[in-house]
């Protein structure tokens, strides 16, 4: 469970947010919503730890990420707007590496089956270099089927994706909150969940960066 | 005999060109049949590939065509 | 009579020529590499060295100079090839452009291999910086630059006309090079290489150095087409005619 | 016509200019690897004097063609190169455009700062003029070549050291007649005239042609 | 009017489509679509000139786009999946920049204008390195509402975009197709379009290459 | 641990032999520069043989420090480096992993084909097999350091002419001390052992530091 208190965060030499609190607990997603530029980038990269926060701060299981470090690591799995994925390597390897520093070797059936729940199929052993925009995030969307990762955070994912893709996107999300995990994540897409609780985050107004944000945080069935 | 071989004294200059140049050639050649024939299998197998998944299933993934860089 | 010569551009149509070709190129090869051979190691023992006979390191001519035009023959023939691939946008030009560039590769190194075992003995040093051993040394860069340029480049139209634009911009190159390390002032270069003239090489010497010559020749016909072949066949590996090529080579 | 030529001269200082340590970085890239050479081959003052012009040459060298990595490799990764591509007017003009743009920010710097590491080496005041001129002539010229290996490696991985590759070899003869015309200048200084003659026609050569084949190539790269 | 014939484009040895044949005329919005790597872009590309077909021709008012080069050049408005800003330069300076080479200079009013109309009012003068994803794409999108040019070719012009961007977007093609002009975009989202005609053409299935594609080219009021 | 750092390496390796060229350009580089020189100074015998140590030395400087600017900068692009920093792994170790691939690479050729391009300026045989054995040792603290230049340069524009400006200077030692070798071993094989014991301690030390300081710089340039 992540608790977030009194979270300040700036860009240059604006203040995005400030005096941010909320937790997410198993079972549920929370949706990050704002407009283009409210900081919903700089929350989730300050939320993984890549980015350090001006103020508050951001407790995994009661301990502070920064204490945890390598541990908290373990426990996540973020998605940016860059796929994090090699050019030069096929699918099937790219999963493989991924896996193995993940201290959780997925064996080649596995990254197999990943890759063609995701429609890959027969696009295994090509260099990713060679696919489509949205092939390549598939390739690194396929990672969220092999994460036992409890905390799956996730930057605008269902760019790039044609309706299909969304569709098992949206799936995979829920079958993460199903079994308990945690998500986080942005887009400017509604998200459909069958199960779990969906919290919603509104990040302030972009064009008036002085306001502080406005968090309307809803909980749903 | 020796004579011809120790090329008056300058046996590892002569042997060694001669010997550089037929043995690059050899290797070139010996390097041109092995991947003609790495290629028609791996073609052969591609083919093949796809010929019965196009009966089935009409779909044809043509995977690891990447061709062999020179 | 008119030949249609587009015809013999087509890759589909070249592959069996080419095919049909190699064992000649090889047959011809070997034979006169063969008696070039004998020739130079057995029936010219008196001429070695020009005028200070017997010393037996004179016989590298007959790879030195034979490699070394092939090396600058090659290079010629790929800027050809390239040129003709980027103004008329056939394929067959660019992968017989790609086919040469290895063979020619592997010439301009031997020229320089046999160039340094000659030099030691003769020159007292494997190396200098001699106008023309730098120019070779040049030319091997600029096989080297092609290659890796093709090689670096994963889609392969674009690997060719790059790699092609780079051997024009070579050639384009290699005479102010050439000229260049030849120095304005001829003065102020000593040229350890003679500026030799084949008329200069005592004839029992000439004649099998030029045998060599033919023979290497046939053997990069040879050479090139059989690598000419599998690009062929790699790159048109989804039309029909490869699907039939490959049944009856496999079966074979 | 020659609006465009300018727009693109301007956009490329101006982007120059915004990180001013690019420029700066060039400029010590050139004088560290000058540095480096007494380090490595000791400190004699005779031989140094006959190091000089070489080792300063090939310096100039390695420096222009680090720098050419960047010439179109920042506009190809952030798209602005296809619009460049798509804007309707002759590529090779907006592509000299930005060679001079760059010779303006990494040659020239080099021919100001070069009488300082000659001094370095212990060049007599007539070798620092000859040196200043020659590197005046050739800097463009290796600028203009470059060009045409940058824009053949365009997005290629490791792209930086294969364009050393590519064209290292090509700027043999502005290296040889560069460093030739210092070394002439030693002995009596009027053997420089031919030197100079030639480097000036490489220049011209290579303003007409490059500009050209480095289009096709740009257009070859980003199909 | 853009009039293509029997088009063919391969990549790498996968032929994409084959025997495209379709036409763009004026007052027209011609959407692209098809599944992840069914070669939208591709295609696009090809009609930009920035790629070479296999075969085919493609011909802007009667002659091949080959012949026009830079003529054609100048018709054009092409947005691919990179945004074509630079970083280092602000918004204003971009938009001078692009205006200046498509020979149709841009004065500060006009682009001031045109940016705060796209949502950036306050972020002209930042370099756009400091700008979120989505502000970046705007500044991209700016050059739209600048641009007179007859034909526009976007590629997934509505990621990363806001609620608000969309539909700002969709309204410019809107006005871009009522003023006669024409316009050929890729997106996984429905266009709403108030007038003009829509065309829709879907490429074929990725995971089979062999088949050529299915035009099934719908025209609707 | 030795898992991961296992996968790191193969991981580079695989990646760099898919581009089987880059390995050889690097190669190519260095011998390329090493073979301008004698086109800028001259040819003369006896002059080249005192060159050739300092100019191997600082080619090879160049040739290690080109490519170590794609030692993170490609990750950094697509992403992945990210990906490692939050594999829960310790990120020194990984970029020990990396580092270790680099040289093997680009280091190790660099060794073996020294004696080659020691031919080209005559320098007899114990100076080359001090040479090679100095390089052995030097190589890796090159790419030791650079680790870390390459971690502080990352996604900056210029970013390769920035790292040869933060680096050079800390080459020196090792520039110094394997130049010298080969320099002292002319003269007395036996003088050389300090410059050994030397080079082997800065490779002990950096091969401690280098890595934590290096994934410090990472998380830098990562925020
Ligand atoms: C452009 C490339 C080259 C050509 C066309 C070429 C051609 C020749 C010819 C025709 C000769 C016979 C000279 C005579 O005896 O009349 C010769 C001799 C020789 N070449 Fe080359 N060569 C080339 C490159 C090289 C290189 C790169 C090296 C050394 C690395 C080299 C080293 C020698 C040596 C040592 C001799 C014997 C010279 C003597 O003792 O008189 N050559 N070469
Ligand atoms: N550089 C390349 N080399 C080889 N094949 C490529 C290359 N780029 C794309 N492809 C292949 O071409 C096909 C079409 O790619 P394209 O980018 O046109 O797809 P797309 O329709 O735009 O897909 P998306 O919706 O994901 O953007 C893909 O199957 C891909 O595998
Ligand atoms: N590197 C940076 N330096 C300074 N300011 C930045 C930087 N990156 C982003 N910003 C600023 O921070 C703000 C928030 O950016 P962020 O990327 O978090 O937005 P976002 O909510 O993710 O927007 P989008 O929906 O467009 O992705 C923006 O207003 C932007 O101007
Ligand atoms: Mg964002
Ligand atoms: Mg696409």
């Amino acid at each position: 469970m992540l608790d977030v208190s009194d979270l300040a965060c700036r860009r240059g030499e604006r203040l995005l947010f400030s005096g941010l609190s909320f937790q997410v607990p198993a079972e549920t997603l929370l949706h990050v919503r704002g407009r283009n530029g409210s900081g919903k980038t700089t929350l989730l990269r300050a939320l993984c730890g890549l980015l350090r926060a001006d103020a508050g701060s951001i407790r995994w299981r009661g301990e502070t990420i920064r204490d945890l470090a390598e541990d908290y690591n373990r426990d996540l799995l973020y998605f940016g707007h860059l796929n994090g994925i090699k050019a030069d390597l096929t699918g099937l390897e790219n999963l493989r590496i991924a896996s193995t520093l993940d201290q959780d070797p997925a064996d080649a059936d596995a990254i197999f089956a990943a890759l063609s729940r995701i429609g890959l199929e027969g696009f295994e052993d090509l260099p990713t270099r060679m696919l489509s925009q949205g092939q390549k995030k598939r390739v690194a969307l396929a990672r969220l089927i092999l994460s036992k990762a409890p905390l799956w955070i996730l930057d605008e994912p269902f760019t790039a994706l044609d309706v299909d893709a969304v569709d098992l996107l949206q799936q995979l999300i829920a079958e993460q909150v199903a079994r308990g995990g945690s998500v986080i994540l942005t887009t400017h897409q509604e998200v459909p969940l069958t199960s779990g609780a969906i919290q919603r985050l509104t990040l302030g107004e972009a064009s008036d960066p002085v306001s502080s944000e406005s968090t309307e945080s809803e909980t749903r069935h | 005999m020796m004579e011809f071989f120790s090329q008056g004294g300058y046996a590892g200059y002569v042997w060694g060109a001669f010997g550089m140049t037929f043995g690059l050639l050899l290797i070139e050649v010996l390097q041109l049949r092995s991947s003609r024939k790495t290629t028609l299998t791996r073609i052969g197998r591609l083919l093949r590939l796809r010929a019965p998944r196009q009966a089935s299933t009409g779909a044809d993934p043509q995977r690891g065509t990447s061709g062999p860089t020179s | 009579m008119t030949i249609n010569w587009f015809k013999f551009a087509s890759p589909a149509a070249f592959y069996p020529i080419a095919g049909r070709l190699i064992p000649w190129f090889s047959r011809v090869a070997l034979a006169l590499v063969l008696i070039g051979l004998f020739w130079g190691f057995f029936l010219t023992a008196d001429q070695l060295g020009g005028s200070n006979p017997q010393k037996e390191y004179y016989r590298i001519i007959y790879v030195h100079v034979p490699a070394a035009w092939m090396s600058m023959w090659l290079y010629l023939v790929l800027a050809g090839w390239s040129a003709i691939g980027l103004v008329f946008n056939t394929r067959l030009s660019f992968m017989m452009a790609k086919a040469v560039a290895p063979t020619g590769a592997i010439f301009t190194f031997l020229a320089l291999w046999t160039g340094a075992l000659w030099g030691r003995p003769s020159w007292g040093t494997y190396w200098d910086w001699d106008p023309r051993l730098t120019s070779e040394l040049l030319l091997f860069f600029l096989y080297i630059g092609y290659i890796a340029l093709h090689s670096a480049i994963d889609d392969t139209r674009r690997a060719d006309r790059a790699a092609a634009l780079l051997a024009i911009v070579g050639l384009v190159m290699v005479p102010v090079i050439f000229l260049s390390i030849n120095c304005p002032d001829p003065n102020q270069c000593a040229a350890l290489h003679q500026r030799s003239d084949p008329g200069s090489i005592h004839l029992s010497i000439l004649i099998p150095m030029l045998t060599m010559t033919l023979g290497l020749w046939s053997y990069s016909f040879a050479a090139v087409f059989a690598r000419l072949r599998t690009i062929i066949l790699t790159r048109e590996s989804d039309n029909a005619w490869v699907r039939d090529v490959i049944a009856q080579e496999t079966t074979a | 016509m020659l609006k465009v030529f300018y727009c693109v001269l301007s956009r490329d200082i101006t982007l120059a200019l915004r990180r001013r340590t690019d420029v700066l970085t060039t400029l010590f890239f050139f004088i560290i690897v000058v540095s480096l050479f007494p380090l490595g081959v000791g400190s004699e003052r005779e031989q140094l004097r006959m190091l000089g012009p070489g080792v300063v040459w090939v310096a100039a060298l390695l420096a222009s063609m680090l720098a050419l990595e960047r010439l179109f490799a920042a506009d190809y990764d952030d798209g602005t190169l296809e619009q460049l591509l798509l804007t309707g007017q002759p590529l090779a003009l907006l592509v000299l455009g930005k060679v001079v743009a760059h010779w303006l920010l990494t040659g020239l710097p080099l021919v100001l700062i070069a009488p300082l590491v000659a001094m370095q080496y212990h060049l007599s005041g007539t070798a620092i003029w000859v040196m200043m001129a020659a590197l005046a002539l050739g800097t463009p010229v290796l600028s203009l070549i470059g060009a045409i290996g940058a824009a053949l490696t365009l997005g290629l991985r490791g792209g930086g050291i294969l364009l050393s590759l590519l064209i290292l070899p090509l700027y043999v003869p502005v290296l040889v007649y560069g460093a030739g015309a210092v070394s002439v200048s030693a002995i009596e200084i009027a053997d420089t005239q031919p030197y100079f003659y030639l480097l000036s026609a490489f220049l011209m050569g290579s303003a007409l042609l490059a500009p050209l084949a480095a289009a096709a190539a740009l257009r070859i790269s980003l199909e």
